[in-house]
């Protein structure tokens, strides 16, 4: 086999793009998390954001409106599991299940009208560089705003946990939200923020799908998208920067397979297929068994209501 | 004004109360959502809910689909009431179907009692050793159930189409995605003649009283309850904490694979690609409705069956999208968690202060 | 119309707006409205359990003929049309006929891409073709094997590169599966699943695909050289006026280019003049008979012979394809 | 800089329970105010009202005269009303330096300045960039009160502080309380220890079941009129009556006992020796943290040991786990009755079968034998004073002590050789401590042993025959009751020698 010296970064290049949509979920839920809340609803919400841009867009003609409009309906319909989980104090595992099959059911009654329909170009930057350096060039240039703002995430996530205000306050909201409320934090705002957001950066992952990787609308489009996304923000024991391995990572085994199947490589297509399920189960269980580090990365609260009574 | 207090204790009343609202309220909601779409709200409700089991073959057939959700239901039951996640309840049914269709397939040109059940035991075994994964990863490496069971969904579903494609197809069936039809005897018996309805009610019915006594009559029942309530006290009383999240998972894989049986030795009678629309996923709502208490979970599997069968209906008769089935189920869940808020809070109607 | 008390109904697996099986199936449906009848239709039933309620539903609902639009209906159908034997039933890509009120109907797809291959392998300067099928059935081996013969036949030097994306339609897998084929140097890409990802993706890369089921010149103008569309009207049409004239008969179709089932949407500008010619040509012949997908001396992987110099390969064989014919690379997965 | 704070007819309702009843209190910056009173007096929920984390139903706060509305920790922050809360309210998993900036608007570089001066000031010395979880207590108590210092507070509220603290940090935490108030900061001080009290208070204002008993000088006190004002009756004293000769039957003997743990917010156990003989009870005291919830969890089996490393009655159990320990004629009693102890949303006799032993046929063959548990139940409700007689009740409805009652009550009617119990009178009021402690003495005189784990030391000093204090996860040699004082128990749990 002859192997082209820009093999490697168109590679690498078609791995990333790939691996948009889980980072830009996998980081939305990574910070719902990380004050505390488990929302499983990320499909629902990822599928919600797919159809709502691929209609605006068909409805509206603009791109703007459209990305924006994804964002948008990503709150609204985690407004729902807010609203549940924080106002009424409903348990947060049932609730976010409910999300995804609603949010699946919804899409697809919205979507009856958009399947068949092309979607529009969307706009590549930096189209005219892309053949300047060999290697990089595929992997720097040529792609869509989405997919930069997606790969700076995991450091802005970063660093806005880190660096910020705003983020020491989720983060110790999702380390205790007692001393959070003692403190005068108001945990419930802080938590609907974050879950809002959430449903915000999954509505783009489902519009980059819907708009950008494959512009069109098909029901049930994300296809499980959203649950590697949960696994990965376990994998990356809430870490952002970790997302972007795992992302990088559960990107490239789907890929590899199907060059492992073009090169004609002799495993049942089935078993390659099934790879990167069974891989990430392997890292699942690799990274968890560091029951310590687990322990100390985990956000205290995870998962659990808080109710404050006056 | 109306002040919002904090029950002393969870209302009794309410308990039994919440899932007749929030039914009540997902069928207002579903009929403003039929009025939005431009049907008439009043006859749609009618085809989803009402003419597909007006007549005995639409009764026979509402059971013949709460069959296999009640079954899992049940066993997601004993999970869930221990604090288990198994939410992968759709690859134990199929890896249990993958086995018990693997020992029919090898009976498939004998006849004879001992079969059917030989074959209904290897269902529920593959759908115990498909329910021990996620639940041995749990105990001895602390990996998030949640995920694993999940991830094997995939996996069973791409292993069944391994076998069904190659090893076991049928060889007199020009290489299609099927495997043989099963002999008669690996069949689970037709209960009345000219309807579908089988033999598998009765597992489910039967799952459904073991349960019950598990529940309220026995020690593991009341360990699973305690373990509920507080892993610490749990922990703190000596209870085998491992020994029973792998029994609850075995036990809720068991109950999936059973219901995996169910369908190939029932109406479909062989193995191919697609088994299960999806019982399983939808057997954690059916789960949820009933309140995870074996009698409430009949009901609920009723009430949720009837949305397949109501959705196919109105879709036959009155051109409703399919997926309105989908939406109801969400939205019953979702008001059925949200009218709980008033199992533990009142509403006080006071004179303002002062 | 003759006599408008006839109802059709319709069973799809998927939904009627996935642009490709389903999708055509519904043109089909609308078709036989356009011709005066009543039509209902079902879609998103499961092969699983569910399939035998709602052909029994539609039976019982006043329908005199069924079609049911996907193989996994095949036993379900059977069942029901026994107990149904005033209603009739067509059963799509099937083979099982057990009452005289069934019968099974499937298009030579396999024509169609007997042109595909024959312009795929003109147009290729890489001489890698790449292949993103959906399951390993009969079906779609058939597929791969006219096509890849038709290729060699105009340039020997091909090699057809197949990834299996095991889905009939999933937009992003399918993207990704074409992804890897482009970057492993195909320049040409055919495809046995339905969505439009494919030729989405090989517009952006600037290479040449082919519809499926459908024209999907609209999605991907330069990529798309030409659609192989699935083109049931005229059947359905056909078999429902037979029942409104009482005519109808059980019988197994198995209708190509010839009977217009299967259709080659317009070709693109982009190809040679001659090649379009050809092209032109070889859909005549194929429609006439006087040329067959599978003319022998046609060989297997390890060099068998599967058809005899001069001889053509018979429908048996045709419908129960399992292996690969020289020249296509990798094995069939099971 | 004169502060002047005043509440008026401040009244809190919960469900079940009148938290404050019309309280009104005045209070001036320069002296140091002891809010006293038994556990559940309604000392916390007052404080919590003046610093906005509650809201009264009732009543008004004025400070300097003027009326103030605190309806979020904010606005007392605001006020510069600053509050040590009983339990950290501390993130754990955040560095100290983060735990400090949450709530505060200056720039990192200004606030690092501030914190190193205030630290110079008092002397504190901590590790900005460590997470709070690795801080010892009187560590994390110092940052609390930085926290407070930060914004220059005119009034300091300090709920229990000194109940975490080691002898010495509490002298050292004394040392600064006078200096804050000599810089005129308003301090008011809670605590149920009288000793305290008269030490580094002006005024004292007792408070009991909710309601306010008195206000008056310190001078005007005496530890035991102090008293009989919290307690509403003249003190009962129990005195145990010490053996004078022990049994040298050893009934259980701890050998190197090691837990390592893999969770980092646990202490390790390091080189665990004691051994306990037959009718001894010995105490085992320490500054809560240093790992005695380990200790108690190994000793019960919900942490499994070395099987060599516990030897009772000459078999050795340290592999087995809770249950079967039971078996062997040990009984527990841990430290928190609603979360591990019992289950509040459970009925009193299911909570009763929690304690499974075999001889009690509570499970025959697996299945429940509910009227054997119903009959245990009704007996262990008369045995111990449990206040009810309904056993379907649901336990959430029995108060603090009697709920102890029962637990105690259902490790006991076993009769078992070994009582292991961890704080078994932590929040009771005093009736109720009285009843416990006269059934732990009536234990002893029976033959039987005790392990007392308590964070109490007057209680430790009223009940054991032997002492030994857990610093660190390590234990001290064990020394004979009648030999320590609470001054030498100070210090060793302090860590010194
Ligand atoms: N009943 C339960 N349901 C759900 N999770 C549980 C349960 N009991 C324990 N766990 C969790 O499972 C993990 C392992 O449990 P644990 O260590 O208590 O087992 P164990 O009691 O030591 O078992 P064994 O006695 O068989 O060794 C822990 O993460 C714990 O929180
Ligand atoms: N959130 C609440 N809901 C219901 N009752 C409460 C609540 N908080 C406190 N109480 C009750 O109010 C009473 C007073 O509690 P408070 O915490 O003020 O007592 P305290 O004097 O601080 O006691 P301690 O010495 O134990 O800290 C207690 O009976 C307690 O049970
Ligand atoms: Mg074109
Ligand atoms: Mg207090």
């Amino acid at each position: 086999m002859i192997i082209d010296i820009n093999f490697v970064g168109l590679i690498l290049a078609s791995i990333m793009a790939s691996a948009v949509p889980l980072i830009l979920a996998s980081c939305g839920e990574l910070i719902t998390e990380r004050s505390g809340v488990l929302n499983l609803g990320v499909e629902g919400m990822m599928i919600i954001g797919a159809i709502s841009g691929f209609a605006l867009m068909t409805v509206t003609g603009s791109l703007i409106i459209a990305v924006f409009g994804a964002m948008l309906a990503g709150v609204l319909i985690s407004t729902i599991f807010a609203f549940l989980t924080q106002t009424l104090i409903t348990n947060h595992v049932a609730t976010g299940l409910a999300l995804t099959i609603f949010g699946i059911g919804i899409s697809a009654m919205i979507g009856k009208n958009f399947v068949g329909i092309p979607g529009k170009e969307f706009p590549i930057l930096f189209e005219s560089l892309k053949d300047t350096i060999p290697i990089l060039s595929p992997i720097l240039f040529g792609h869509s705003i989405v997919f930069y703002f997606a790969f700076a995430l995991p450091f802005i996530t970063n660093y806005f946990l880190k660096k910020t205000k705003l983020g020491l306050i989720v983060r110790a909201v999702g380390d205790s939200p007692v001393s959070a409320s003692n403190q005068g934090i108001n945990v419930r705002l802080v938590r609907y923020m974050c879950i809002l957001y959430g449903g915000a950066m999954c509505g783009l992952a489902g519009a980059y799908l819907s708009m950008i990787y494959t512009p069109q609308w098909i029901e049930n489009m994300t296809g499980g998208r959203g649950w590697i996304a949960l696994a990965l923000v376990v994998f990356s024991t809430w870490n952002p920067i970790k997302i972007l391995i795992g992302a990088m990572i559960f990107g490239g085994l789907t890929i590899i397979q199907f060059h492992m199947q073009a090169v004609g490589v002799r495993i049942p297509v089935q078993f390659l297929t099934a790879l990167p399920y069974i891989v990430t189960i392997i890292v699942l269980v690799v990274i968890s068994r560091d029951s310590r580090k687990i322990r100390l990365s985990t956000p205290s609260s995870l998962g659990k209501s808080f109710y404050k009574d006056n | 004004m109306i002040q919002i207090v904090k029950r002393d204790q969870p209302s009794r009343v309410v308990f039994f109360l919440t899932p007749v609202l929030a039914i009540l309220l997902t069928l207002i909601a579903g009929g403003l959502i039929f009025y939005i779409l431009g049907f008439k709200p009043f006859e749609a409700l009618k085809f989803f809910f009402i003419v597909p089991i007006a007549d005995m073959y639409g009764f026979s057939e509402l059971l013949l689909k709460a069959t296999p959700l009640c079954l899992i239901a049940i066993g997601l039951s004993f999970c869930f009431k221990s604090n288990n996640w198994n939410i992968g309840a759709e690859g134990q049914l199929t890896f249990g179907a993958i086995v018990s269709g693997g020992v029919a397939l090898l009976f498939y040109n004998q006849e004879g009692f001992y079969i059917l059940p030989i074959v209904i035991f290897a269902g529920a075994i593959g759908g115990m050793l498909y329910a021990s994964i996620p639940a041995i990863l749990k105990t001895y490496f602390n990996t998030n159930e949640i995920l694993v069971s999940l991830m094997l969904v995939y996996v069973s579903k791409l292993i069944l189409d391994y076998l069904v494609v190659g090893p076991w197809s049928n060889p007199e069936g020009f290489n299609f995605p099927e495997t043989r039809q099963f002999s008669d005897s690996a069949r689970l018996p037709i209960l009345i003649e000219g309807l579908r309805i089988h033999a598998g009610i009765f597992l489910a019915l039967a799952a459904v009283a073991i349960s019950w006594f598990i529940f309220y009559k026995t020690y593991l029942g009341f360990q699973m309850k305690v373990s509920g309530f507080s892993l610490k006290t749990a922990k703190y009383a000596g209870y085998k904490g491992k020994k029973m999240i792998i029994l609850v998972f075995l036990i809720s894989g068991a109950c999936a694979g059973l219901a995996g049986v169910g369908e190939i030795t029932g109406p479909i009678g062989q193995l191919h690609r697609e088994i299960s629309p999806d019982y399983g996923f939808t057997a954690i709502i059916v789960a949820f409705l009933g309140r995870l208490h074996p009698v409430g979970i009949i009901f609920a599997s009723l009430v949720v069956a009837i949305t397949y069968l109501g959705a196919e209906t109105a879709q036959i008769f009155m051109q409703i999208p399919k997926y309105t089935g989908q939406v109801f189920q969400g939205m019953i869940l979702f008001f059925l968690l949200a009218s709980d808020y008033l199992l533990f809070f009142k509403f006080k109607f006071v004179g303002s202060k002062k | 119309a003759v006599a408008k008390d006839v109802k059709a109904a319709f069973v799809y697996i998927g939904p009627t707006g996935d642009h490709g099986w389903t999708y055509q199936h519904d043109v089909g449906r609308k078709a036989v409205e356009d011709a005066g009848f009543k039509t209902t239709y079902v879609e998103g039933v499961p092969e699983s359990a569910d399939a035998e309620r709602v052909l029994r539903q539609l039976a019982n609902s006043g329908h005199d003929i069924i079609f049911t639009t996907s193989f996994g209906y095949m036993n379900p159908t059977n069942k029901v049309a026994k107990e149904f034997p005033n209603v009739k039933f067509e059963h799509a890509t099937g083979y099982k006929r057990e009452h005289s009120n069934v019968s099974t109907y499937a298009a030579r797809f396999y024509e169609g891409r007997t042109i595909l291959g024959t312009i795929a392998g003109t147009m290729t300067k890489s001489n890698v073709i790449g292949y993103v099928a959906s399951f390993p059935i009969p079906e779609v081996i058939r597929g791969i094997n006219s096509f890849t013969l038709a290729a060699q036949k105009v340039n020997p030097n091909i090699k057809t590169k197949i990834v299996w994306a095991f889905t009939w339609y999933d937009p992003g897998k399918e993207a990704e599966a074409a992804k890897a084929l482009i970057d492993q140097g195909a320049d040409v890409i055919a495809q046995h699943t339905d969505s439009t990802a494919i030729v989405q993706i090989a517009e952006k890369a600037g290479i040449y695909a082919f519809g499926q089921a459908s024209d999907m010149d609209k999605f991907a103008p330069k990529a798309v050289l030409t659609s192989v569309e699935n083109n049931w009207g005229p059947y359905y049409v056909d078999r429902v006026k037979a029942v409104a004239n009482g005519t109808w008969s059980q019988k197994d179709t198995w209708h190509g280019i010839g009977d217009g089932m299967v259709v080659i949407s317009g070709l693109d500008s982009q190809m040679p003049a001659d090649l379009q010619s050809k092209v032109k040509k070889l859909q005549a012949d194929l429609a006439s008979g006087k040329v067959h997908s599978f003319t022998g001396p046609i060989y297997d992987q390890k060099g068998n012979l599967m058809v005899a110099e001069g001889k053509t390969a018979d429908d048996g064989m045709l419908a129960g394809m399992m292996t690969y014919v020289k020249g296509v690379e990798g094995d069939i997965p099971n | 800089m004169n502060t002047n704070l005043k509440v008026s007819k401040i009244t809190k309702i919960y469900p079940g329970c009148i938290a404050n009843k019309n309280i009104s209190l005045e209070f001036n910056s320069g002296k140091i105010y002891a809010l006293l009173g038994e556990n559940g007096a309604g000392k916390s929920t007052l404080v919590k009202i003046l610093s906005g984390v509650i809201m009264p139903d009732e009543g008004e706060i004025f400070l300097n005269n003027k009326p103030l509305k605190l309806s979020s920790p904010i606005d007392a922050k605001k006020n510069n009303i600053g509050m040590v809360f009983q339990h950290f309210n501390l993130f754990e998993t955040l560095s100290v330096f983060e735990n400090l900036i949450i709530d505060s608007n200056e720039t990192r570089d200004n606030l690092r300045e501030k914190i190193k001066s205030i630290m110079d000031k008092y002397n504190f010395s901590i590790d900005l960039d460590i997470p709070v979880l690795n801080l010892s207590a009187g560590q994390k108590q110092k940052v609390e009160i930085i926290r407070c210092l930060i914004r220059n507070p005119e009034v300091l509220i300090m709920d229990e502080p000194t109940s975490v603290l080691t002898e010495q940090e509490t002298s050292e935490l004394f040392s600064s309380l006078k200096k804050f108030s000599e810089e005129g900061i308003l301090i008011i001080y809670i605590t149920h220890k009288l000793k305290e009290v008269m030490s580094i208070c002006d005024e004292v204002a007792v408070m009991r079941k909710g309601e306010l008993v008195s206000v008056s000088k310190i001078i005007d006190e005496k530890i035991e009129t102090l008293a009989n004002k919290m307690v509403g009756q003249n003190l009962k004293t129990i005195k145990k009556t010490k053996q004078s000769s022990f049994s040298s039957e050893q009934l259980i003997k701890i050998t190197n006992l090691n837990f390592k743990s893999e969770d980092p917010f646990e202490t390790n156990l390091s080189d665990i020796n004691f051994s306990v003989n037959r009718g001894e009870c010995l105490g085992i005291a320490g500054i809560s943290g240093n790992g005695q919830s380990e200790l108690f969890q190994v000793l019960s089996g919900e942490i499994i040991s070395d099987k060599n490393s516990i030897e009772f009655n000459k078999t050795y159990i340290g592999d087995l786990n809770p249950q079967e320990r039971r078996e062997y004629l040990m009984a527990f009693s841990p430290e928190d009755r609603l979360e591990q102890a019992a289950i509040p949303q459970m009925k009193i006799f299911e909570n009763v079968a929690l304690n499974n032993f075999k001889s009690s046929n509570f499970f025959n063959n697996g299945l429940i034998n509910e009227d054997k548990i119903k009959e245990h139940s009704k007996k262990i409700i008369s045995d111990f004073n449990v206040n009810t007689d309904n056993i379907d009740l649901k336990s959430q409805f029995l108060s603090g002590g009697n709920l102890q009652k029962l637990i105690i009550g259902r490790e006991l009617i076993t009769s078992p050789d070994l009582l292991i119990c961890f704080n078994p009178t932590w929040g009771l009021d005093v009736g109720a401590i009285n009843y416990i402690h006269e059934t732990l003495i009536k234990i002893n005189e029976q033959n039987k042993s005790i392990i007392l784990i308590s964070t109490d030391t007057d209680e430790l000093l009223k009940l054991s025959d032997k002492i030994s204090v857990i610093n660190k996860g390590k234990l001290s040699k064990t020394m004979n009751a009648d030999e320590v004082t609470s001054e030498k128990l100070g210090i060793l749990m302090g860590g010194g020698n």
